[in-house]
């Protein structure tokens, strides 16, 4: 407290937005006054404050590359991260990050949050980021000593495991699904949560040549970004019909019912239209509205959610659900960002989700073998073409996997193939073609 | 009873997992689990979603910083244990969400939360997130724990932040608008897939700590990071190092991910790139990349100004002129990026040309083009 | 006088140029050249242009082979001295355009035109060929003249328009239509953007003449020719050769381009590859490349009856399924391409996804599509 | 006509459209009966329907490779051409191909004609392609002495000259223009000519890495295929207002005048919808019609020539007319295939056509320079990046250049524009930042 001077930093407690600054500040007055036997430096949040000034001051960061650290049996779970100016800022000398595996979804009983707290405030900064941007609950800075004792109070007490970090399986996540939303083809949360212990070896002893991630979203929608950043992409969608109430459409059209549950309230839309809000926006342009009635030609329907969004209580999802399976998602080191590719149109996610388990073995396996050290499968699968990672995973190739057929000329065939094959005598050749 | 570093391996749990959800399910969510018939937000922040059983839950999201203390956990803890039986959440986008299972507990809950301020004067809870508006930024370390951010990241989410409250708060934009930031090219997030992205950018190739690169780092793995080739293996002053060949180096940092002795970060060389116009939803059109509309801002501590104007800009132009369920990728598509760069008043210069593998595809070859 | 063996140079005249076309302008054309107000399809392959004077000109367009003899090009001399005063024009697809100035000598023009046939029995002048139907296939020489040809040209197309002749003198399509037919990946002509193109390809890496490759060729060139990398020199017999790595080879026929003792051609291993959806024109929708639907069809001389069966499925799925002013590659990615393959009745294979240089931005990343 | 068997070409004699196969037999059998004191094989068109009647036969060619053949002086022009089997058909052993440079849009007397015939009959093949696919007329087939005598009556007895073949300007090439087309926007013939003119040397004498091509479209419908198969294209655009003549629109409405000239009238399209047809299809949506008025925002369309070409008598081009110009289409060796890319969005195209002869003449100079061997512009302009190009072109980046912004955030700077440059002390680093 006495030490702290950060002017730069206190001109981010104002303005309305929480303010991390004055968060930190917070608990770093806590710690001060606390009772707890703190295994860490008191003054954490403190030098922690100094260290972030000092970066505001000269415009760079203040922590060292990487460095060692970790639980005995693991290769991941923990970031190691030591400060560049450890004389001046002591109690951030070490202040490496746990990475702990949060429950599906986020959702929390808050006798588990206090223990957590307990922990941390004890062993650890007292900061956490809630969460990580792969899902993790992010233990936020602690000395090298915590890092087993944390981990037997987490294991022991809280029966709470790590999440990933390094080449191995990361922290797989979902939306919230069947637990709060309507549109939910699946259930998200107990596919993320099946899969996860599952492949716990694979989480916990990096055996990867790089990282690999797993998403789970309950429809197009995408409200965990699967489609974006992660290697598999498990979406939410069905093959039926799309329900349709039409009383509650009239409803919508005479304005009873708000458009997109209320989601445009803020601003004076003028009444809904349906046709040029919902008809005229549908992509496939399936759907019809004669001024009573609504129609959807299914067969044509991309399911692309507008019109549920639109009018969720007249229009549902379809009964016979399963998901679209994606691969290949990533930042855009090295090669370029990527999207998922779609791979499998439709597959049935249900306990014990055999099929899509059997899937990621194959996939694996093909990465192991043939990725190079850090390449992502996303970049492997276009290294070696998507064609021969449709052969992977035992599929017939579809023009579903892709935007448009190829336009250049230069396609591969196999030597079975060819009547003949491909060796040929040249002397015969020049039987009929003089040179 | 508790960890014995002498005896490491005894009593030691592994491969226990994350908790089972269910055990956190509040008890209204356990009951109605895959019974939701509808949702509807009531205000902003709020949203009720209706069981086919007829029960209800209704939700008040509120958004906070991602970085939070234990202190303010506890009092989240506080809060769900009075109105909520104990139970609370986070979502995808590191936003709270408070549950009750009837209206009656609404109100007071949204009372209790309104009123909670940090010292600094910000407030703790502020309701919204939902709907045709802001939400969070999703963001990532920054120069708070990363090693090689080019850029803070909470500092910058608070600035920007601030400026866009109103919108947090307010449900009149066209459609979402998703904000979101990564403080250099590994893009921890979906940053390249985001309505907006401020992404933390080099401009100077890596220097070369010659005395202790053979020490700290795998020399062939250095040189075979490089995406573009620009890495040599040489010697200096008898000591094996590398060579950067400053002409060939686009300042991706991938060289520094693998040897610590090649760092990038400078004071006037990193700053901020901003991206527009990403999407992840499948919604009327497919996922798309955000495309890069400013190549550069200076690093403004502690409030970056240029940041939060462009932003802002661009969000503003967005809100006037788009239409109903546009995302601002698909304005700017529609409206054409020459009309963009116009009605955003963002100058457009060379760097935003691709050059990387796919450039070709990005280039117009049509004459389809407006004056 | 004339061109003297043992005195090349003298009289020698070099760089004149073309003849300028100024001279060869029929007077109705010259008097209102760039006075044109609008034009008419008075019917099928005739047409009325109107100038701001009030005159006008009528132009009969007559199809035919590319390849023409001077005895036929001495008859077509004969109708234009006979109805055109001695003028008359080529189109950029190898049509023939006969005008007239005024609307009574267009009847005998026509009747003249209709009656004229081969000794054969085809017509020597069908009329067609405008507005929304289907015009002269754009195709190279084939076996009958180029020596990378993998399947013959002039014999294809005959095969193909008899086919598809009613459409040549009708307007009834969508859109235009244009076929385009090169014989092999060189692609002599604007194949890549036809709404239709039967493209010659071989699937066999090249037989090496070890014997004369060393005579026959730059070994550094032949090798330097193979965009993936597949040719390493070598020595056979003692003599300097190369060697092709046949699983990385695609068959591109560069190498032969390059070095005459890698020919590619085989019975059996070249034929007909089919791509849809090119454009040219930017007339609602930019110009678009076409793509591959049909990765191989065998060589069937005389009338290659599996490639003119894909081509009329295309076509007539085409006719009945798109609206009016929709181009070939509009409609497939209108009705989405998986629905293309269902209409067409045509297999979708492997070989029709990208893994070349863009092979990803062709990737489906979006959960939209259709079952 | 003794030796003559053709079983399988004798099928292509069949059905309406011309046969080339009676084509060549009827020339056959004028060369068996004319007086010409012909100076080729009397019997080269017998041995060619032979020779092609074998390639049918066997499903391959029958013509060796390439083949030295052309005028002193020039390096294009000529393209040699020798059977591989020339024992049994001697009459084509030898059977090159002349290119000549047609002139703009294929416009002739019948005086000309004549003349080329006479001589092609007496001292070729009498076979011809009306045109070749870059433009040029294409005599087929002819034997190596006769290549000079060729060149020399056509000189000075046609005053006519030959085209490109070769690593050099290739036959430029247009579209009919205003000739004959209300559409054009600048005289393309003109442009064509002219530029051939300036160029003949780059045209027949070989100086570049590899070919060049340049065409010219009087508007953007694009009737020569610029786009898609010329290093340049130059295709005819406005500034200012589409001209409209409302009551010409009315008569559209009415039925009064059909729709694309009478284009479409082989089928019952049903009455023209001009909601439909045009104001909905219009790319931009910059046109409206309220029953009575068509309304067009001109400073949003983007001249796609759509409305223009569906109601030609009530719409016209504006009058501020040039060309947009593009550049690097080819076809796909090696790299794939590429359609021009917007470079100059506008300049203004009228004799003597100086700015665009600058302009080419900058390009050449970067191209010969950086290209390799056998490089098009279009693969250079993705080699060095379009930025460098546009550098070269003296033009300032623009958006209209194209489609979207670069994704990846894989920006070159100059080092220049970073303030303190790219030289850096790590020692001083290191007082900042320990290791
Ligand atoms: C903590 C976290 C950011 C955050 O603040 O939330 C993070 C932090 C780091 N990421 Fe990340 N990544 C985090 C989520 C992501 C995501 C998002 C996701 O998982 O959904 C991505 C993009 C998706 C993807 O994987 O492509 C991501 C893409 C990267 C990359 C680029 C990978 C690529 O293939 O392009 C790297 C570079 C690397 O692996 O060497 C990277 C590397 C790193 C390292 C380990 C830095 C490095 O160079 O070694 C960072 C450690 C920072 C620290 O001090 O803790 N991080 N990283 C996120 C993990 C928290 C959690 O477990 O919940
Ligand atoms: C709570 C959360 C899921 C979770 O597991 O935590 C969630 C919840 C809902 N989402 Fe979402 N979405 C959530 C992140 C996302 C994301 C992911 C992201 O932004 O990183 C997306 C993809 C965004 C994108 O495309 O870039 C997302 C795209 C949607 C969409 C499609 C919106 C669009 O116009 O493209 C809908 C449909 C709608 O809003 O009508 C939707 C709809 C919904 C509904 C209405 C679903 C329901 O019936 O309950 C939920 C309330 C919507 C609201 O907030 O207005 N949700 N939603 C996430 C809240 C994040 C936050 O705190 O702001
Ligand atoms: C004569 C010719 C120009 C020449 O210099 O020889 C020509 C002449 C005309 N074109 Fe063309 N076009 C000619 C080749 C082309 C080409 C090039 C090609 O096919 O290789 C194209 C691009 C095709 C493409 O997009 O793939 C072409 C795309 C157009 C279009 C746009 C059509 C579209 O729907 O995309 C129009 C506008 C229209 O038809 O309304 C057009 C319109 C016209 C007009 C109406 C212009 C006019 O006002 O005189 C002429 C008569 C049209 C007709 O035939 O129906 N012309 N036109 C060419 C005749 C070729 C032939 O014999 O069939
Ligand atoms: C005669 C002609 C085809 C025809 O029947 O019309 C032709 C014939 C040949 N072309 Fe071509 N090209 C002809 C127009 C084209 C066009 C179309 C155009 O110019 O508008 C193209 C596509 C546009 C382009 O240039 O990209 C074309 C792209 C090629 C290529 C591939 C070039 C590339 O960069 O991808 C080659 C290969 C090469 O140059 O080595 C090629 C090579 C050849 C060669 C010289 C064969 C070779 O491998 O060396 C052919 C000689 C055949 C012969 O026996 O006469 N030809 N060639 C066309 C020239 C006639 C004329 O002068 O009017
Ligand atoms: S992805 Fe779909 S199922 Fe999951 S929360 Fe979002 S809208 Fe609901
Ligand atoms: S889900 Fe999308 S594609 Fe399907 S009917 Fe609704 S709006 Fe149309
Ligand atoms: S984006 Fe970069 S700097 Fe930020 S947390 Fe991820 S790796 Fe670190
Ligand atoms: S920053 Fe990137 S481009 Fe530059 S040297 Fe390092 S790895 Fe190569
Ligand atoms: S397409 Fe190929 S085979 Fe045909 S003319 Fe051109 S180079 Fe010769
Ligand atoms: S055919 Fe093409 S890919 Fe095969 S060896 Fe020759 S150049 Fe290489
Ligand atoms: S390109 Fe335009 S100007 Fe030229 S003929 Fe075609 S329509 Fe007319
Ligand atoms: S030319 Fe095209 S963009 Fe312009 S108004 Fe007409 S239809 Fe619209």
């Amino acid at each position: 407290m006495v030490k702290r001077k950060t002017p730069m930093l206190d001109e981010l407690e104002k303005g309305k937005w929480p303010s991390f600054v004055s968060d930190i500040k917070q608990e770093a007055e806590s710690r001060n006054e606390t009772d707890v036997d703190l295994q860490t430096p008191k003054e954490v949040c403190d030098d922690l404050l100094d260290l972030l000034e000092l970066s505001f001051k000269d415009r760079e960061g203040h922590w060292k590359h990487g460095g060692i650290a970790g639980v005995f049996g693991y290769g991941g779970g923990v970031i190691g991260r030591y400060c560049d100016r450890p004389e001046e800022f002591p109690a951030v000398k070490d202040f490496h990050t746990l990475r702990v595996n949060q429950p599906s979804s986020y959702f929390y009983r808050t006798e588990f949050l206090r223990k957590i707290c307990e922990l941390w405030e004890r062993r650890g900064s007292g900061l956490t980021n809630m969460h990580g941007s792969t899902g993790d609950i992010i233990l936020l800075g602690t000395t090298t000593p915590q890092i087993e004792e944390i981990f037997w109070e987490l294991t022991h007490n809280l029966k709470q495991d790590l999440g990933g970090s390094g080449s191995n399986l990361r922290t797989p996540n979902c939306c919230i699904g069947k637990s709060r939303c309507e549109f939910a083809c699946y259930d998200t949360q107990e596919a993320c949560r099946n899969l996860t212990m599952e492949f716990q070896d694979e989480l916990h002893r990096p055996s990867f040549g790089y990282k690999f991630k797993m998403k789970f979203d309950g429809c197009p929608n995408g409200c965990v970004a699967s489609i974006a950043r992660s290697d598999m992409s498990v979406i939410g969608t069905w093959k039926d019909d799309i329900r349709i109430d039409q009383e509650a459409v009239q409803a919508y059209v005479a304005g009873e019912f708000k458009p997109d549950g209320g989601g445009f309230a803020g601003r004076d839309w003028g009444p809904f239209d349906i046709v040029k809000e919902v008809i005229d926006l549908c992509p496939t342009h399936c759907m019809a509205w004669n001024g009573k009635k609504l129609g959807i030609n299914n067969r044509e329907c991309n399911r692309c959610m507008h019109c549920i969004n639109t009018m969720p209580r007249a229009l549902r999802i379809g009964k016979e659900t399963g998901a679209s399976i994606l691969f290949g998602a990533k930042a855009p080191i090295l090669e370029g960002a990527q999207l998922s590719t779609l791979t499998i149109p439709f597959m049935r996610m249900e306990e014990p989700f055999n099929e899509i388990k059997e899937l990621v073995g194959k996939i694996w396996d093909w990465w192991s073998e043939e990725g190079r050290s850090r390449e992502r499968l996303g970049e492997l699968m276009q290294r070696k073409g998507f064609a021969k990672f449709l052969d992977v995973c035992g599929v017939k190739a579809d023009p579903r996997m892709i935007k448009e057929p190829r336009s250049n000329p230069y396609i591969f065939w196999k030597e079975a193939d060819i009547p003949g094959g491909w060796e040929r005598d040249i002397k015969d050749f020049r039987k009929r073609h003089q040179k | 009873m508790g960890y014995d570093a002498k005896n490491p391996m005894k009593d030691r749990i592994t491969d226990i997992g994350p908790r089972d959800y269910k055990e956190f399910l509040p008890p209204v969510i356990k009951k109605n689990f895959g019974k939701w018939l509808y949702h509807e937000i009531l205000e902003p922040g709020v949203l009720l979603h209706v069981s086919e059983s007829g029960e209800k839950v209704f939700t008040v999201r509120v958004g906070g910083a991602r970085l939070m203390s234990v202190t303010h956990i506890r009092e989240i803890c506080d809060i769900a244990d009075k109105h909520c039986d104990g139970y609370v959440r986070w979502t995808t986008r590191n936003n709270i969400e408070f549950m009750v299972d009837s209206e009656a507990k609404l109100k007071p809950l949204m009372e209790d939360l309104e009123k909670r301020k940090f010292a600094g004067g910000s407030l703790k809870f502020p309701r919204g997130g939902t709907g045709a508006g802001l939400t969070n930024i999703v963001h990532t370390q920054g120069w708070l724990h990363c090693h090689t951010a080019a850029i803070d990241a909470s500092g910058v989410v608070k600035a920007v932040m601030d400026e866009l409250y109103e919108d947090f708060g307010k449900m009149r934009l066209p459609a979402h608008v998703r904000i979101s930031l990564a403080c250099c090219l590994n893009m921890c997030g979906a940053v390249h897939c985001s309505d907006i992205a401020i992404l933390g950018v080099h401009r100077k190739p890596p220097m070369v700590d010659h005395d202790n690169l053979a020490n700290m780092c795998e020399i062939p793995l250095a040189v075979a990071s490089c995406p573009t080739g620009a890495i040599k293996t040489t010697t200096v002053d008898g000591k094996k190092s590398v060579e950067v060949n400053n002409d060939k180096c686009m300042y991706c940092g991938n060289c520094f991910t693998m040897c610590p002795a090649m760092p990038l970060a400078d004071a006037e060389g990193s700053g901020v790139a901003i991206l527009v116009g990403g999407k992840l939803s499948n919604r009327i059109t497919a996922p798309m990349f955000s495309k890069v509309v400013v190549p550069f801002l200076p690093n403004e501590p502690p409030r970056w100004p240029q940041t939060v104007e462009a932003v802002k800009k661009i969000l503003n132009a967005y809100a006037k002129d788009a239409k109903k369920y546009e995302r601002l990728g698909d304005w700017a598509a529609r409206i054409s990026w020459e009309r963009f760069f116009e009605k955003t008043d963002l100058p457009f210069t060379e760097h935003l040309i691709d050059d990387y593998r796919f450039a070709y595809t990005t280039w117009r070859t049509s004459t389809q083009f407006k004056f």
